[in-house]
């Protein structure tokens, strides 16, 4: 079954120098009870994407086509308020900055029984439920917390915190930006390991993104390779990773340190830049910047069929039996 | 080696014509700043050809036109003296004007440096100049000019001392905050780290970076520098009679209020109109250049 | 937060102090002998002299420093010249009337200041925005004294909707409220502009953190996410600004005191300015300056109070 | 050969608290290595392990409270202004942030030639300007561009350039990967391995990640609350790890291959503060295969085959830490 359901979904934004096209047609699923890892550089549109699922676009951003299922709903369809109720309770999130994330003057005890403000349970039993999954994230003292202020937390606790809270109202699916990126590497290895427990525990889809194609590799079942606001490839992270089908995808594979177990003197490189999205070019969004291009990058590219579930965004790419 | 050849101009620093027009074209498109602009050029305009604009001498007293009401002979009335009220608000302008920017720009000097020294100086010097700013701005405004007027008498010096002593502490503040930050900034290091010099730092790297938002805040100053020479001039602290100025007039017009509206009006109108334009104009300045500092002073 | 406060109250004793320093110094620089100014042109050298004694102004300057700086922190200010009265007890009259309308000043100026701020930051870009955006700025431009004379004109002379002179009936609360309503407007209007313009902006601001992006991601409601996790943060910087702006409210107080021919410190002060009357003027400075310091240290006490990230601060 | 940067049992001491608590922290701990002409040596750390701080240090931008620092063999901590100015010359420094590393308001050309004119060497600007820039792999249009119109890795060629103007013998680099995606990440590796074989630099590389290391650096250590808990061998250690928390390191930043990710070892606590450093051996607290002995005793330095390891129990090639077996 699938929780989540992105159909050709575009997103503008109105700018001053012209429309800027920051999703174009963008497809895939989060199917039921698996991780979905959306990789991809800065400007792949990423945080566009998240805005979008949950109805928080800019006041210049809209919506021009496609849509996003989820539960029986097109939230691209749906008022303020109905996305309000959906929000927290049915989709949570997790932001990329511990610091940030949570409210400075509200204390940790009030910001989580606000959460549950629509649950009719009474102030105790609120505060029983947040106690029970702080203990989850291996808060010390959890009882005691509840009256403590964000800041008298350091930041892997705060980040627990914040992933506390939006498993609170045990939600069909949790979006995860960068959930560990401001954590140091070693903090990031338990943050994500404690994500993956909580994530059977209660069963929930994730939406994983990140732009550490290693800790993706490591968590997700699937994986979404996004670049300037397309998604050039996506299938499961064994297919994606180990057969890269667009020159992108593989090209980034290649760039990753870690990838290389030996001592090289040249690391591989993509040359060039991100296209200006105000000026979307009508063929292959990549075809600038990759050294296969050919005359067929020239057409508008549609997604291609490499295996069962594996579909990449070139016109080069050959369907694998 | 030549200062000359170590430091040409950089292409930053240099101003073009070209981007001045450009500027100014940016202020009218807002309604707010075009409304703004227009006001002040008016007051510089009427207060630079006063001489031409009416013909009337701003001190010369003609009992026979005393308490006259506003006319096409009187734009604005006459006063107590007979004096033509058009014509001492043309030449009050002159007085606002020219202490408004005559101790801006004196206050501004005085602030950049202070404040420079303060943000980039020892940590004890920085301490004591903060006491030092937070103790003078202590005293309201009005009170430390009734108390520095009560020994030295009243005068425009008085008035460019006041504003001076006003202007001063903030400005220095905000060059010593922005200094700070900077002094943390890695472009600030990087400098250290190739060797140059504090003076060189704080010219190169510092100042280009904190004196345009201190000019746009300084230009939004200039109405509350004209509110307080017409303040002080009100309550007969500031310029001397028989000079001309805003606050006098407003101070005249007062004593009479209930026989003479029109004295006291046109003693006000001027403050109102230049306040309000160049406040409009220095917000449309702020938002056209420096969003950041919206909201801010 | 104990430990807060005492640092605050140690730097608000330093300041006070080196105002004091300034005060004096500036008294003692400024050219002219304040005998001589007190009693005017027709005094003899032999009334000068005794003036001078008496004000202690024979001794040598360290001394006389002294003498004003222990004296004004025991709250002796030196006797007035005229009925020779001490000074602290003639301010201390006048002061409940100045701090009655600065008190009606800043009741216009939150009471209209910060729910106009508020909305203009909810309805961002509206008309209603750029309205109360334009206002504030043109309130905040313009002088109080000038609001004050216009005020004056408009609704006590044209109008004669409120009494234009005096504090009025002593006792009769009624009759003292009506006559607050036109000095408090002028001394508190620009600052309904300058904290409808604040909280505005510094909502702004913190309707753009992650933390009200996070609330929002979990479906908390607007008001909840307006009033307690945006406005409890976005009030602080107004009230250090209130702090603030009791100093610029003490001088309009001086204008609207002597335009409504109110009594009150300014009033006071301006009085003895005309009749020379200088230890009273140093006086009563003085007493506005501590008067101002310990409302900014209340200010600051009362943003500690209430943002957790300064009151655990040690 | 002798060293040319010789760093001896350098601390750095910070005062920190309020004014009546006021204590001295240690925010590097004694710490000794030398760079050989030509080496490029990598200090690999988390936030907090004093990695930034040590290189401050070195470069005479924070003041150190014991050890010495050495250049060519000549003393340079403790200098003042005036007489580092000239060591200024042949030692230079690259910032963390791309762009905020670059004066704002100053133009790429202004930027590479400020080293000049701090200086006072009379050359041809513009004839250096494009030097540089084309030394780096940029072109002369780039030199009237502003830091804000750069994107990440362009600005880090610009800083890379204004590092190598007066021809240093050493360059201190921190973090010169931070903040640039993957695919420029190698851009700039290439570049300073390239510019260092041309120009015959020594490099001291600041970093948190050990891939980076690993193409680079010829010899590394490992810091953890401003201590070297390992030194040596690049290869050496990436290939056996000693210090179980070199291990750690390695392996949180696993290779992105789905079939081989599951050797991560996860570090369970926090940092400590460097107000309370644990007794004995500092990382004990969170070690995977801490001992009794461990939490007793701070473990002395051992010299074993050219490594300098701090650790009670090294590490045997492909050791698995004692708790993850026991869990699936």
């Amino acid at each position: 079954m699938t929780v989540l359901s992105i159909t050709d979904l575009n997103v503008f934004f109105s700018t001053e120098g012209g429309d800027l096209h920051a999703l174009r047609d963008v497809s895939f699923d989060v199917p039921e009870r698996r991780i979905v890892g959306i990789v991809g550089e800065s400007g792949c549109g990423k945080s566009t994407l998240i805005n979008a699922i949950l109805g928080l676009l800019a006041d210049n951003g809209r919506v021009g086509g496609g849509g996003i299922h989820f539960e029986g709903h097109d939230l691209t369809r749906l008022g303020p308020k109905e996305m309000q109720a959906l929000r927290g309770p049915r989709i949570a999130t997790v932001f990329q900055d511990p610091m940030g994330a949570l409210n400075p003057v509200v204390s940790v005890g009030a910001q989580m029984r606000n959460i549950q403000y629509r649950s009719g349970l009474s102030r105790s039993e609120k505060d029983a439920k947040s106690v029970a999954i702080l203990q989850k994230v291996r808060i010390p003292d959890a009882g005691a917390a509840l009256a403590r202020y964000p800041h008298e937390f350091s930041g892997g606790m705060k980040q627990r915190i914040a992933i506390a809270m939006a498993l609170l109202m045990e939600p069909a699916l949790l979006i995860a930006d960068e959930p560990t990126t401001a954590l140091d590497a070693t903090l990031e290895v338990a943050t994500i390991e404690l994500l993956k427990e909580l994530q059977q525990d209660i069963g929930c889809s994730v939406l994983f993104i990140s732009h550490h194609l290693g800790v993706i590799a490591e968590l997700c079942d699937d994986v979404v390779v996004m670049y300037a606001g397309e998604v050039v490839e996506r299938g499961t992270t064994r297919q994606v990773f180990n057969n890269p089908g667009h020159p992108y995808a593989a090209r980034l594979l290649e760039c990753d340190p870690a990838r290389q177990s030996e001592r090289v003197r040249l690391l591989p490189t993509i040359p060039g830049e991100i296209p200006d999205l105000r000026h979307r070019p009508e063929g292959c969004i990549f075809a600038p910047r990759c050294d296969r291009r050919a005359p067929a990058c020239e057409a508008r590219q549609s997604e291609l069929p490499l295996q069962t579930g594996h579909m990449a965004r070139c016109a080069l790419a050959e369907a694998r039996s | 080696m030549s200062e000359a050849v170590s430091n040409p101009p950089s292409m930053a620093q240099r101003l073009r014509l070209g981007d001045i027009w450009k500027a100014t074209r940016r202020v009218l498109r807002e309604p707010l700043g075009a409304f703004g602009l227009i006001l002040v050029l008016v007051m510089i305009g009427g207060a630079v050809f006063a001489d031409w604009l009416t013909a009337y001498e701003p001190n010369k007293i003609s009992p026979r036109d005393r308490f006259q009401g506003p006319s096409l002979d009187h734009l604005l009335g006459t006063d107590h003296l007979g004096r033509d009220l058009f014509t001492r608000v043309l030449h009050g302008g002159r007085i606002a004007l020219w202490v408004a920017l005559f101790s801006t720009a004196i206050s501004l000097s005085i602030g950049i440096v202070l404040g420079l020294i303060a943000g980039y100086g020892p940590r004890w010097l920085d301490n004591l100049m903060l006491l030092l700013f937070d103790s003078i701005k202590s005293f309201p405004t009005v009170m430390l000019a009734l108390a520095l007027v009560t020994l030295a008498g009243p005068s425009l010096t008085a008035v460019v001392i006041v504003v001076v002593l006003v202007n001063v502490p903030g400005y220095a503040r905000i060059i010593r905050t922005q200094t700070l930050a900077l002094k943390e900034s890695e472009f600030v290091t990087a400098a250290q780290s190739m060797g140059a010099s504090s003076a060189r730092i704080l010219r190169v790297h510092v100042m280009p970076n904190v004196i345009g938002p201190l000019l746009i805040l300084a230009s939004m100053d200039i109405p509350v520098v004209i509110a307080i020479e017409a303040g002080m001039s009100f309550l007969g602290l500031g310029v001397r009679p028989p000079t001309p100025s805003w606050g006098a007039i407003l101070n005249d017009g007062f004593t009479a209020i209930r026989d003479t509206p029109w004295i006291a009006i046109a003693g006000g109108l001027p403050i109102i109109l230049t306040t309000l334009g160049f406040t409009f104009l220095g917000e449309t300045l702020r938002d056209v250049f420096d969003p950041r500092l919206k909201g801010r002073g | 937060m104990f430990s807060y406060a005492l640092k605050r109250l140690g730097l608000s004793v330093a300041i006070v102090s080196l105002a004091m320093l300034l005060l004096f110094s500036m008294i003692y620089l400024v050219p002219g002998d304040p005998a001589a100014v007190a009693l005017g042109p027709r005094a003899t050298d032999a009334m000068r002299e005794a003036l001078r004694i008496k004000m202690g102004l024979d001794q040598p300057v360290w001394v006389q420093f002294w003498n004003f700086f222990t004296g004004a922190w025991t709250g002796d200010l030196g006797r007035e010249v005229l009925s020779d009265r001490p000074v602290a007890q003639v301010v201390m009259e006048q002061l409940p009337y100045t701090l009655a309308l600065i008190a009606g000043g800043i009741s216009w100026s939150v009471a209209i200041g910060i729910p106009l701020g508020c909305w203009a930051a909810v309805k961002r870009g509206s008309w209603a925005d750029r309205i109360v955006g334009v206002l504030s700025v043109a309130v905040i431009a313009v002088p109080s004294f000038v609001i004050a004379i216009y005020a004056l004109l408009v609704f006590a002379v044209s109008l004669r909707w409120l009494p234009a002179i005096g504090a009025g009936e002593p006792g009769d609360l009624g009759d003292q409220l009506t006559h607050l309503i036109l000095p408090s407007l002028a001394v508190g209007l620009g600052w309904i502009g300058y904290i409808a313009r604040m909280v505005r902006a510094s909502m702004l601001e913190v309707l753009e953190a992650q933390h009200i992006r996070t609330a929002r991601a979990f479906g908390l409601p607007e008001n909840l996410i307006t009033f307690r996790y945006a406005l409890t943060i976005a009030i602080l910087p107004t009230v250090t600004l209130l702090g603030v702006g009791i100093g610029q409210m003490l001088s309009s107080a001086v204008f609207a005191e002597i335009v409504f021919a109110r009594p009150g410190v300014g009033k006071l002060v301006y009085d003895a300015i005309l009749t020379r009357n200088y230890p009273l003027v140093t006086g009563a400075v003085l007493v506005t300056t501590v008067l101002f310091v310990l409302i900014n240290l209340l200010a600051d006490l009362i943003v500690g109070a209430l943002d957790p990230r300064v009151r655990s601060r040690l | 050969m002798t060293a040319l940067l010789e760093v001896r049992d350098l601390e750095v001491t910070f005062r920190v608290g309020p004014m009546l608590s006021r204590r001295d922290i240690k925010g590097v701990a004694g710490v000794s290595f030398d760079v050989s002409p030509g080496e490029t040596f990598a200090l690999v750390g988390e936030s907090g392990s004093g990695k930034t701080t040590l290189a401050r240090a070195i470069n005479g931008l924070q003041g150190i409270s014991a050890g010495s620092v050495s250049f060519d063999g000549q003393r340079i901590d403790g200098l003042s202004t005036g007489a580092m100015k000239p060591m200024r010359k042949v030692m230079s420094m690259m910032f963390q942030d791309p762009v905020g590393s670059l004066s704002p308001r100053m133009t790429v050309g202004d930027l590479v030639t400020e080293p000049f004119r701090i200086h006072g060497v009379s050359v041809d600007f513009r004839a250096e300007t494009e030097r540089l820039l084309n030394l780096v792999g940029l072109n002369e249009t780039f030199a009237d561009r502003f830091p804000h119109q750069l994107s990440g890795g362009q600005a880090r060629r610009v800083g890379v350039a204004r590092a190598i103007a007066l021809n240093p013998r050493l360059i201190i680099a921190d973090e010169p990967t931070a903040g640039l995606d993957v695919s420029v990440q190698g851009e700039v590796l290439n570049l300073l391995n390239d510019l260092r074989e041309r120009l015959g630099l020594a490099m001291v590389i600041i970093t948190h990640n050990l891939h980076v290391v690993h193409h680079i650096a010829d010899r590394m250590a490992v810091m953890y609350l401003g201590r070297f808990v390992e030194t040596g061998d690049c290869e050496q250690i990436f290939d056996a790890p000693a210090h179980p928390y070199t291990a750690a390191l390695l392996s949180a930043n696993p290779e992105p291959d789905p079939d081989k990710a599951r050797n991560r070892i996860s570090l369970p606590a926090e940092v400590p503060s460097l107000l309370a450093r644990p007794k004995g051996c500092e990382f004990h607290t969170r070690c995977p295969w801490a001992s009794d002995r461990c939490s007793r005793d701070a473990p002395p330095v051992v010299d074993k085959d050219a490594r300098k390891i701090a650790c009670h129990y090294p590490l045997q090639p492909g050791a698995r830490p004692p708790v993850a077996e026991a869990t699936p």
